[in-house]
C-alpha cells in the first residue's frame, strides 16, 4: 500500500545525511565533550560546529545558543527562567490563546506561582493583532512569549511588529519558532527577539535536542542544576550525537529553505483547492496565504477528525487533528476554539502538514481517497442528513 | 491503539443506517463533546427485530455502536437491558483507558431506545 | 597509535545493536509517539517495549518509568518535585557530600528557596555510614537523596539499608543510580527504593535519555510543563529512538553484568596492583574492595592531574581527573576532599573506568606507559624533591 | 582545547631543571591550588644568560613556564619585566578562557625571581 506521511509538524524522519553524522557520533567520535582527552575533544568540536550552524541559521552568536532537550524545554526555560530572573521588576506577562501547550501550560503554573498572564485573543485566522500586544503592555510587564507560527493551523504572526515593540518596552520578548526554525527567514536582531526556542525534530533532525537563543545580556534563572555544562546554563552530559545532527539539519534547512518552500506551497495549494472543490461542506482553517508552506488544515463538517484520521491511515495516509479524540480529551483544539470555530467544526478538523518527500502523486493519492472517505463517515452520522451543524 | 476486534467494527461497521419504521430510538452525546450515538430499534413481541445506528464520533464510538447492534439484535428488550457499556467493550477485546469513558456509550443509547419504546408503547396503550 | 578508552564512567560508546535499532527508530519507526496513525502506532510499541525493559532491570513496574533528558534531569525532576510535593510536611533534605553535582547543585538551589539539606561526611573509603543517616533524621526530613556508586572513586553505598532505614520513618528514597544501573543488580522493591535515577550514556546507549523510576504513590511535582506526554509528568516530543536504544541497551546490560562485572574485576584488580607495584608514592582512592567493577582511582603524589591526563592522551590513553584542572575551577574533586584527601594528593588523582572493549593487553600497555609519564612529570616537579607532600 | 604550540611546549618543555648557581630564584602558586611554578635565573650583567624551571600543575600551567624561559634567555632583566602574562599566552597562541586566570601565572614567577635576584644583589652590595 502506498504509504503517504502528512504529519510533518507532529515529526519528522531523520535525513539521511543527519543519521550518517550522528552514527559516526554515536560510534567513533562518543567521547564526553567536557572531557579533556581526544575523545572529549572530538565531540566538542562537532558540538561547537553545531552551535555556528544553528546560530548561523537565525544570526545570532554561536555564544547565544544553548542546546536544550527540546522545543518544550526550551519554552520552559525561557519564560519560567524569565520570570524568575525579573520577578522584581514585575510579574505580568502577555501570551496568545493560541500558543503550545509548552507555553500556555507553563504559563499557567506561573500564575499558581503569583504571576499574572494575559492570553491575548486572535481573529479568525488566528491572527494576532499587534495593537492588542500594545494594549496588553503594562508598567509591570516583564515578558511577551508569542510562536513564530502556529502548528496547527500553521498562520505566520507579526513577530517583528511586536519585537519592535517590546524593545520600545524595554520588555523581554520570547519567540517560540518550534514551527518556523528551518522553514522561515528569522533575524533575531532585525526582529527584535530575545529568546527563541527551536527543536529538531521537525526539522529532519534527531528527536530530544532543542535550542535556546539566549541574546546576550538577557538575564534568565536556569531550570535545572548540575554540572557546568553550557556555560552553566544547562547542567547535564551535552547530547553531541543529536546536537551534530540538528547542526547539520539547520544548515541543510536554511540552505533549501527558499525552494522548498517554492515547491511546498505548490503542493500546498493543489491540496487545499483540491478538497474545496471535491467535497462540499469544508472549510480551510488559518490565514488563506500568510500560512507556513506545508501547512494544510480543514474541517469536514458532519464527521469527526478521530475516525476520518483512521480511515486515511487505512489506506496509508497519516494527518492529524484537532479533534478532541485524538488526545483523549472533551474539548477539541484550543486553537480552533480560539478562531472562533465551534466545537462541532473544530472535532471535524483535519491537519495535513507535507515535507520533503512529499510528491504530487502523494497530493492525487490524497485527492482520490478523502472524498470517499468523508461521505462513508458521513454517511454514518446522526448529524449529516439533520443539517444541524450547517453554517 | 486499538485492537483488531475494535478496527474491524469501526472499518465494516454493522448495522448502519436508520430504521424508518423504528419503534425505538435512543441518542447520546452531543456534537459538543466530539460523540453523538443514534440507535434505531424495532421491537416486535419484546424482541428486538432489527436494529441500526449512526454515529458521529471517533474510532472507539462507531465501533461500540456497531457491537451493540450485533449484540442485542434478535435479543429480549429485557437481555438488551443487561448490556452495559462495560461489556460492549469487553465484546470488543477492550478499549484504550482514555476511550471507556467518552467514548463508550453505545449502550447508554440502546438503553434509551429501550426506554423510547417503551413510553411509546405507553402511550399508544393510551391512546 | 593504540587508543585505550578508559573514560567509560564519563560515557561510552552506544554498541552496535542499540546504533542499529536506534537507525530504524530514527528513519523508519520514526513517528511522532503520541499520533494516531501507524507511524505514530510503530513509535509507541517501541516506546512501551523500552519502558518494559527498563523497569525489568530494577524489578519496577512500567508504569513506574518516565523518560529524562538524562541522569541531571532525573535527579532534577526527584528532588525539586519531591521537595515541593512534600514542603507542607517539612523542608529538611539529607543527602551526602560526595553526590554528583546535579543532585548537590540541586540542593544549593533549595537551600536558596527556604529548604534545609544536611550533606552527611563520608569515611576515608567514601562511605557513607548508616548510622549518620539515622541521626540525621529530623521529624521535617522528607527526602534522603543518596547515590549508590560513586562516579570518581566507584564506592557502593549500603543503599538497602538506608532505604529500609527510610521506609520505617516515612521518608522518600532517592537513589542516584546513574553509576550503577546496570552495573549492579538493584531491586527497587527489595532496596526501598522511591525513586531512581538512570542514564543510558553510561551503559552503551545513546546521550541524552535518561529515567526516572517514580514509585507508584509517591508524590512528585514536575519540572516542565506542556504536552500530556508520560502521563503528564514529563512534557515533549518522546525521543523515541534514544528511548529505545536505551531499552536495549538495559536489557542487554542486564543479561551480561555477572559476567561483565567478573571479567572487569580481574582487569581491574590487575591495573591497581600494577600501579601500585610499579610506582612509588601513590595511593588507592576509594573502598578496596566495595567498588565498582570498572573504577580505579589513584592519587600520584608530586603530579597534577590535567597534565598526566594530557600526556597518557598523546599515548593514546584517554581517562579522566579529579584535578580542579580538568574542570577550571581551582579546587579539585569535592569527592576525594570529603574523603579527607589533602588539595595536594586530589590534584594528582587520576580514574580509569573499564569497559567492554578493555582487553588486558589495554592493560598492559597503561601499565607500560603511565610509569614513564609519572617520571616524567615527577622530574619536572618543583615539589618531588622537597618531599613537601609526603604523607 | 590547546593550541598545537601550548601542546609542543607541554610534551617539549624548554628549560625545564633547576640552576645550581642560580642569583634568582621566584616562585609563585601553591600546591593546594594545583599550581606551582619555580623559576631559576642566572643573571650576569643584567642579562638573563640562563634560565631554568620547575612546575606543578596542568597543562597551561608547563607550556606558560616554558614559554616565558624561551621568551626572556638571554634579554635584559629590564626586557624581561615587561613580559607580561598576557604576552606569554599570546606567544602560545592563545589559551582556553578557563586557564588564563588559574595557570597564567609564568610571567609572575619571572619578575618575582628577577625582583629575589635584585635582593641579593643588594644584600651582596650591603655586606
Ligand atoms: C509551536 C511548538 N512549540 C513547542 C513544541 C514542543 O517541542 P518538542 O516536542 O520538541 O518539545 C512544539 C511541537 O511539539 C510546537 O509545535
Ligand atoms: C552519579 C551521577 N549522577 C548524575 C549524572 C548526570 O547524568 P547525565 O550526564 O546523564 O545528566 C552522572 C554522570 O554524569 C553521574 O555520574
Amino acid at each position: 500500500m502506498r504509504k503517504v506521511y502528512l504529519d510533518h509538524s507532529a515529526t519528522t524522519p531523520v535525513r539521511p545525511e543527519v543519521v550518517e553524522v550522528m552514527n559516526q557520533y554515536l560510534t567513533n567520535n562518543f567521547g564526553n565533550a567536557s572531557s579533556v582527552h581526544s575523545f572529549g575533544r572530538e565531540a566538542r568540536k562537532g558540538l561547537e560546529t553545531a552551535r555556528e550552524q544553528i546560530a548561523n541559521l537565525i544570526k545570532a552568536q554561536p555564544e547565544e545558543i544553548f542546546f536544550t532537550s527540546g522545543g518544550t524545554e526550551a519554552d520552559n526555560m525561557a519564560i519560567i527562567g524569565t520570570a524568575f530572573a525579573n520577578q522584581k521588576k514585575g510579574k505580568h506577562i502577555i501570551t496568545t490563546q493560541i500558543e503550545h501547550h509548552a507555553v500556555l501550560e507553563t504559563c499557567h503554573h506561573l500564575e499558581k506561582l503569583g504571576f499574572e498572564v494575559t492570553y491575548l485573543p486572535v481573529d479568525k485566522n488566528a491572527l494576532v493583532s499587534v495593537e492588542k500586544v500594545k494594549e496588553a503592555i503594562r508598567d509591570d510587564t516583564i515578558l511577551i512569549s508569542m510562536m513564530h507560527a502556529n502548528n496547527e493551523v500553521g498562520t505566520i504572526q507579526p513577530v517583528k511588529e511586536v519585537g519592535a515593540l517590546a524593545k520600545e518596552k524595554g520588555i523581554v520578548f520570547h519567540v517560540d519558532a518550534v514551527q518556523s526554525f528551518g522553514k522561515l527567514p528569522i533575524d533575531v536582531n532585525e526582529m527584535n527577539i530575545d529568546l527563541l526556542s527551536a527543536s529538531s525534530h521537525k526539522i529532519y533532525g534527531p528527536k530530544g535536542i532543542g535550542c535556546l537563543f539566549l541574546r546576550k545580556g538577557t538575564k534568565v534563572e536556569p531550570l535545572m542544576f548540575g554540572g557546568a555544562q553550557e556555560r552553566k546554563r544547562r547542567p547535564g552530559t551535552e547530547n553531541v550525537p543529536a546536537i551534530v545532527g540538528f547542526g547539520l539539519a539547520a544548515e541543510l534547512a536554511g540552505k533549501e529553505m527558499a525552494q522548498e518552500n517554492e515547491r511546498l506551497t505548490k503542493l500546498r495549494d493543489k491540496l487545499i483547492q483540491g478538497i474545496l472543490e471535491k467535497i462540499p461542506h469544508v472549510q480551510l482553517n488559518g490565514h488563506p496565504t500568510q500560512r507556513l508552506a506545508n501547512n494544510v488544515n480543514v474541517s469536514f463538517h458532519y464527521v469527526e477528525g478521530e475516525s476520518l484520521l483512521l480511515m486515511l491511515d487505512m489506506k496509508g495516509i497519516a494527518a492529524s487533528s484537532g479533534s478532541a479524540c485524538t488526545s483523549g480529551s472533551l474539548d477539541p483544539s484550543h486553537v480552533l476554539l480560539a478562531m472562533g470555530i465551534s466545537h462541532e467544526i473544530a472535532h471535524g478538523s483535519l491537519r495535513m502538514t507535507l515535507g520533503k518527500v512529499n510528491t504530487e502523486e502523494d497530493i492525487d493519492y490524497c485527492l482520490e481517497v478523502l472524498p470517499d472517505i468523508v461521505a462513508k463517515l458521513r454517511s454514518m452520522s446522526p448529524l449529516y442528513n439533520s443539517g444541524k451543524i450547517e453554517n | 491503539m486499538y485492537s483488531e476486534k475494535v478496527m474491524d467494527h469501526f472499518m465494516n461497521p454493522r448495522n448502519v443506517g436508520e430504521l424508518e419504521n423504528a419503534n425505538g430510538i435512543g441518542e447520546v452525546g452531543n456534537a459538543k463533546c466530539g460523540d453523538i450515538m443514534r440507535i434505531y430499534i424495532d421491537v416486535e413481541d419484546s424482541i428486538i427485530k432489527d436494529i441500526k445506528f449512526k454515529t458521529f464520533g471517533c474510532g472507539a464510538a462507531i465501533a461500540t455502536s456497531s457491537m451493540v447492534t450485533e449484540m442485542v439484535k434478535g435479543k429480549t428488550i429485557d437481555e438488551a437491558l443487561k448490556v452495559t457499556n462495560k461489556a460492549v467493550a469487553e465484546a470488543l477485546g477492550g478499549l484504550p483507558p482514555v476511550k471507556m469513558h467518552c467514548s463508550n456509550l453505545a449502550a447508554d443509547a440502546l438503553h434509551k431506545a429501550i426506554e423510547n419504546y417503551k413510553q411509546n408503547m405507553q402511550k399508544n396503550t393510551q391512546n
